[in-house]
């Protein structure tokens, strides 16, 4: 089974790659650019059976690991 | 005195700092291995150096902070041992809790190594005993990770409760740090965490020896 | 067993390996049948030019490679020279030019990763790396994002690994466009008794493997580095690799500690063509065979061939016959560092390199020959004629001495390359006694003071006009940037990159440079212990500036002695050590102000630089300079303005001999230096100079805070040092 | 209108950050996780009206500047 997990900086948590990324994106021409911000894509093959205990299982690598929750926020996705 | 050094795979400033603790406490610090689960028998300060633990992966310090070691850290932590973390060091303490915010990628995106201005905040606590406030001492800066940040709230009560120790003095930020912070410490006083390298600026070589003093408060706290 | 060959064996497939009709022909010789693929692709690693040397070795034996103070020459992962007290420095630059373009962040990380590797192999904890680096013209739109993802990924690996990068050199050219260079060097520190080399020793010995698993990388990369560029050079593209600083740490950690407990008989790297080449070079060396049993081979990806396990170059590897009573405790270093390991075959007495794949053999060769039969090409060359010198009188003033000057030290070239060497860690073990902006880096190496200064340097444009005196110009230059600081010159390291070799001009660029070199090199006492060549550095057919970087390493005996380019104290006298200059063809004044780029570069006399320098770090040694610095580009003038920026002080030169200043002051005369004193001390050393036949006046005082250059200029030192600042981050603003 | 940019390491291609996790992961006590690998996740905020117009316009930002197409694959999600 296959997990997805997308970690994004918490709103308010000021994003110094994705403004970097909105600046290079003008500077290249791109207009009409809103806000961009950039975050992390973790993907694990997992042995479970189970959706739902995967899902769990995730979860819990996500609080002890996988996002620093004090900045992050994350979402879990399983299946594939 | 016994200070502890904690070395994780990737950590590469360990020389710089057993260095400048031996040139202020004359005594070698004792090497302590990441998968220990128990610091040496009366250590009295724990010190987590500098370098890329586990290559910084994920996020700076992240793997580190979940080592067995760090569990003894932490209790230690708890029994008033005092802490003291430089660069990846400073965000192994944010990543295990034992300090409040986080370190994020610097604002200019880039690694940087320079010397900055050091603005002593608090001169209270063991690092900073023979400091005044106010003192302003030139100390490199060597990362990629040092923009701090944490929530209104918690740095209302960093600011309020005196628990910046150290700020960049004006104009020198490298790192877009918030409130210009560059190092904290918790509650209770005992852990302490900074960014730039106090042990690279001990000796003549280092262009100063500015940052002696920091190292060698250790000492008159310990003995005191 | 059977050696499997379901892909035959075409003339195509030979020419896309590289290798030519002839030296097929000869493989066939060798082996005595048609290779199965797998030898294919051993032969052709093996035989091209990045392994082989096959047009170069011809050129290279000319190189003085000996001196009492030398340990180890050309020849193994890195040369060794003794500093004394028991201690050695192990050092090599090596190119990642090819890579660098296509990925220059992986590229140059990768690059900075094996120059590392070549040096912790040999038993030395790297202490310094440097990098020279060459771009296209600021104008190419690839430019930019090079500059960034190059710097970046030299910084990248440099810093996690925990390596000071402390020195280097960076130029713009439009001949760099379609091709960039990335040289990379790592210095090392080890004990003079305990080098490590790859020769192996004894039958029957298991060989091990250690470090990061193999995968599909960089497939090919070996013949990429001998391959030309053309426009279609993205498709090249999946050979890149990617580096792993971390596991590199590890892997240099670990094998410190298997010195330590004397639990290695031979080790090797795997560089290019990375299992193959290290296990040749290991047997062959040894009068040993090799026997490999790919299967135990620890692997990243499933399903992988052979002749993928064979030519992959993953990076971060090595390979090592231990000591067979030190097992355990080499297992235990292995497994305290988390390091993948196995072992992957075993020594012979047959003198055979022989692969076992999934229980067949798939390659069973004479393991001598296949090193020692490579190729040797003595390419057909001519020598190029070198330009009439300039007459100073055919250059022109310039119309505002001032502008030109400011002009000149903002020019990509010349300005402040800050911005790169504060993404480096200069300062991590913190040894750094004087970290980039000088003429040489300054690493304490001892307790008790001693030091060596690293520096790598050449002037492509001049070997370009004429590679016999560039050639000479280089390891000159790079010889009195060591000695600016005090050090004595030990040896050097070259990486020479140039064009295709099969063009007969390019050829003599290479032969004519070669030998500038080693008569630099022969005169100087300054041996070459390693190096590296990269050729066909050319993008549609046209080839870079002939480009042989020096990289040189010196010794002191206390860095507190060292000797650093800014002025002191207001009053110091300024000394010109090498009298006034009268060259300007080639120099940067005249491409930057009068836009041409013509003439003859300035000749190297190597008495007169051997008898200034030596007389220059005399007196640094005895104490008797406030200040040096060595002139080079852009003459005494840029050299005086780099003091005064370096210093915020200001100086009044008052002594220009009769006639137009522009030539005295932009000339780029070599063997000359800029040093300053204190009034008491100056007539001492003018008459010092004198019984020592070096030419030495008074040219004036260190004062004030603007750069006075007799009645011509009158610049604020902060307007030059904005100038000088503002190019590069300026340039580069936009990038991400 | 919001765009996700997902970006992976193409297959084969080395994944230090990946590995890493994977061997925290199991230092932490969590079994049974097999390949691991991390990328890089990119949210865009658009005034584009039309989807496919906007998909057009992020596949040209990826291939000039998100992606690092040598080593990277990406894929475009458009909506939300
Ligand atoms: N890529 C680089 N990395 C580190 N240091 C660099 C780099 N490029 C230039 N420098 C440093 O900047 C200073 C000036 O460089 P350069 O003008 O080439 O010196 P020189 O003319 O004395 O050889 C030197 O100290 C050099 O080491
Ligand atoms: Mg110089």
């Amino acid at each position: 089974m296959k997990a997805t997990v997308r970690i994004m900086l918490k709103q308010g948590v000021l994003d110094p790659q994705g403004k970097a990324i909105e600046h290079a994106l003008s500077a290249l021409g791109f207009s009409g650019v809103g806000e961009v911000r950039q975050g992390k894509l973790i993907t694990l093959e997992l042995d479970d059976a189970d959706p739902a205990a995967a899902r769990e299982r995730v979860r819990d690598m996500c609080e002890k690991l996988l996002a620093n929750t004090v900045i992050e926020d994350y979402e879990i996705e399983i299946g594939e | 005195m016994k200070s502890a050094l904690l070395l994780f795979p990737g950590i590469n400033r360990d020389p710089d700092m057993a260095r400048a603790l031996e040139i202020a406490t004359g005594a070698r610090p004792v090497p302590v291995w990441h998968t220990e689960t128990e610091l040496p028998q009366g250590t009295d300060l724990v010190v987590i150096p500098g370098g890329f633990s586990y290559g910084d992966y994920l996020r700076a310090g992240a793997i580190a902070a979940r080592s067995p070691v760090m569990k003894a850290v932490v209790e230690a932590a708890g029994r008033g041992v005092r802490v003291l973390g430089v660069c990846n060091g400073f965000q192994i303490l944010t990543e295990s809790g034992l300090l409040p915010g986080a370190l994020m990628r610097n604002a200019g995106l880039k690694f940087v190594c320079r010397t900055v201005r050091l603005k002593v905040e608090n001169d209270a606590t063991f690092f900073t005993k023979r400091m005044k406030r106010g003192d302003v001492l030139p100390c490199p800066v060597a990362h990629h990770d040092g923009n701090y940040f944490a929530d209104e709230e918690t740095l209302k009560r960093l600011e309020g409760e005196g628990r910046v120790v150290f700020r960049y003095a004006e104009g020198t930020n490298p790192n877009g740090s918030i409130n210009d912070i560059a190092g904290i410490m918790n509650e209770r006083g005992n852990v302490i965490g900074m960014m730039p390298h106090p042990e690279d600026r001990v000796e003549d070589l280092h262009g100063g020896t500015e940052c002696l003093p920091l190292f060698e408060s250790i000492v008159q706290e310990v003995v005191a | 067993m059977t050696i499997p060959n379901e892909i035959p064996i075409t003339p195509e497939l030979i020419a896309e390996h590289g290798l030519t009709e002839d030296e097929y022909r000869h493989i066939l010789e060798i082996i005595g049948r048609e290779p199965t693929f797998t030898e294919l692709g051993i032969f052709s690693a093996m035989w091209n030019e990045h392994c082989s040397y096959k047009s170069s070795k011809k050129w290279l034996r000319t190189l003085p490679t000996k001196a009492p103070w030398v340990i180890q020459g050309p020849g193994e992962n890195a040369g060794v020279v003794d500093i004394g007290d028991g201690q050695a420095v192990v050092f090599k630059m090596e190119s990642h030019n090819h890579p660098s373009y296509i990925e220059p962040y992986q590229g140059a990380t990768t690059g900075v990763g094996g120059i590392l590797r070549d040096v912790f192999t040999m038993g030395a904890r790297p202490i310094a790396a440097l990098n020279a680096l060459r771009f296209g013209s600021p104008e190419h739109p690839k430019t930019r994002h090079l500059v960034s993802g190059v710097v970046a990924g030299i910084a990248g690996y440099g810093n996690c690994f925990g390596v000071p990068t402390v020195a280097g050199e960076v130029n713009f050219h439009t001949r760099y466009d379609g091709n960039i260079l990335v040289n990379a060097m790592a210095v090392g520190l080890a004990d003079a008794d305990r080098i490590f080399y790859s020769k192996a020793e004894g039958v029957g010995l298991p060989v091990v493997y250690l470090g990061a698993k193999t995968g599909r990388d960089g497939m090919g990369g070996a013949t990429m580095a001998s391959a030309e560029f053309s426009d279609d050079a993205e498709q090249k593209r999946p050979t890149v690799q990617v580096g792993d600083p971390f596991t590199e740490k590890c892997l240099m950690e670990a094998c410190m500690e298997l010195y330590e407990n004397d639990c290695v008989i031979a080790i090797q790297d795997m560089g290019a063509a990375g299992l193959t080449c290290s296990a040749v070079e290991m047997g062959a060396k040894g009068n040993l065979g090799i026997e490999l049993d790919l299967d135990r081979v620890p692997q990243r990806e499933a399903g992988m061939s052979a002749y993928e396990m064979m030519l992959s170059e993953s990076q971060e590897r090595m390979l090592m016959v231990l000591k067979p009573e030190k097992r355990e405790l080499a297992e235990s270093i292995f497994r305290k560092w988390d390091l993948d390991f196995a072992i992957v075959g075993r020594t012979t007495d047959d003198l055979r390199f022989r692969i076992i794949h999934h229980r067949d053999e798939v390659a069973d060769l004479p393991i001598k020959e296949l090193g020692d039969e490579a190729p040797e090409y003595d390419r057909p060359w001519v020598e190029p004629e070198p330009p009439a010198p300039l007459r100073p009188e055919d250059v022109p003033e310039p119309e505002d001495y001032g502008a030109a000057l400011l002009k000149m030290i903002s020019c990509p070239d010349m300005c402040d390359k800050r911005w790169i060497w504060e993404q480096y860690d200069y300062l991590v073990q913190a040894n750094t006694a004087q970290i980039p902006g000088g003429d040489a880096a300054v690493i304490r190496v001892h307790e008790n003071g001693k030091a060596i200064a690293v520096t790598c340097d050449v002037t492509p444009r001049y070997v370009e006009a004429d590679p016999f005196e560039g050639g000479k110009q280089a390891v000159a230059e790079c010889w009195r940037n060591l000695s600016a600081v005090g050090a004595q010159p030990l040896a050097v390291t070259d990486n020479l990159n140039f064009g295709n070799p099969e063009k007969p001009e390019i050829m003599g660029q290479f032969v004519m440079a070669i030998k500038g070199i080693g008569e630099a090199c022969r005169k100087l006492d300054f041996p070459v212990v390693s190096g590296n060549v990269s050729l066909y550095n050319e993008t549609n057919g046209r080839a870079i500036l002939p480009t042989p970087t020096i990289g040189g390493v010196g010794v002191m005996p206390d860095w507190r002695r060292m000797a650093t380019i800014s002025f002191k104290a207001q009053g110091d006298v300024i000394l010109l050590i090498g009298g006034h200059g009268t060259q300007l063809g080639q120099s940067i004044y005249l491409r930057e102000v009068l836009g041409r780029e013509e003439g003859a570069p300035p000749p190297v006399d190597l008495e007169r630089e051997k008898r200034h320098g030596d007389f220059v770090r005399e007196g640094i040694r005895g104490g008797l300079f406030t200040a040096v610095h060595d002139i080079s580009d852009g003459g005494l003038a840029l050299a005086l303005a780099d003091m005064a920026i370096a210093s915020g002080i200001g100086c009044t030169i008052d002594m220009l001999p009769p006639g137009p200043a522009h030539i005295p002051l932009f000339a780029e005369d070599q063997a000359r230096y800029v040093v300053t004193c204190t009034p008491e001390n100056a007539e001492r050393i003018i008459a010092l100079a004198d019984t020592a036949q070096v030419p030495a006046m008074r040219i004036g005082e260190v004062t004030g805070t603007t750069l006075r250059l007799a009645d011509v200029a009158d610049i604020p030192v902060s307007d030059l040092k904005t100038a000088w600042q503002h190019w590069l981050p300026e340039y580069m603003e936009g990038e991400l």
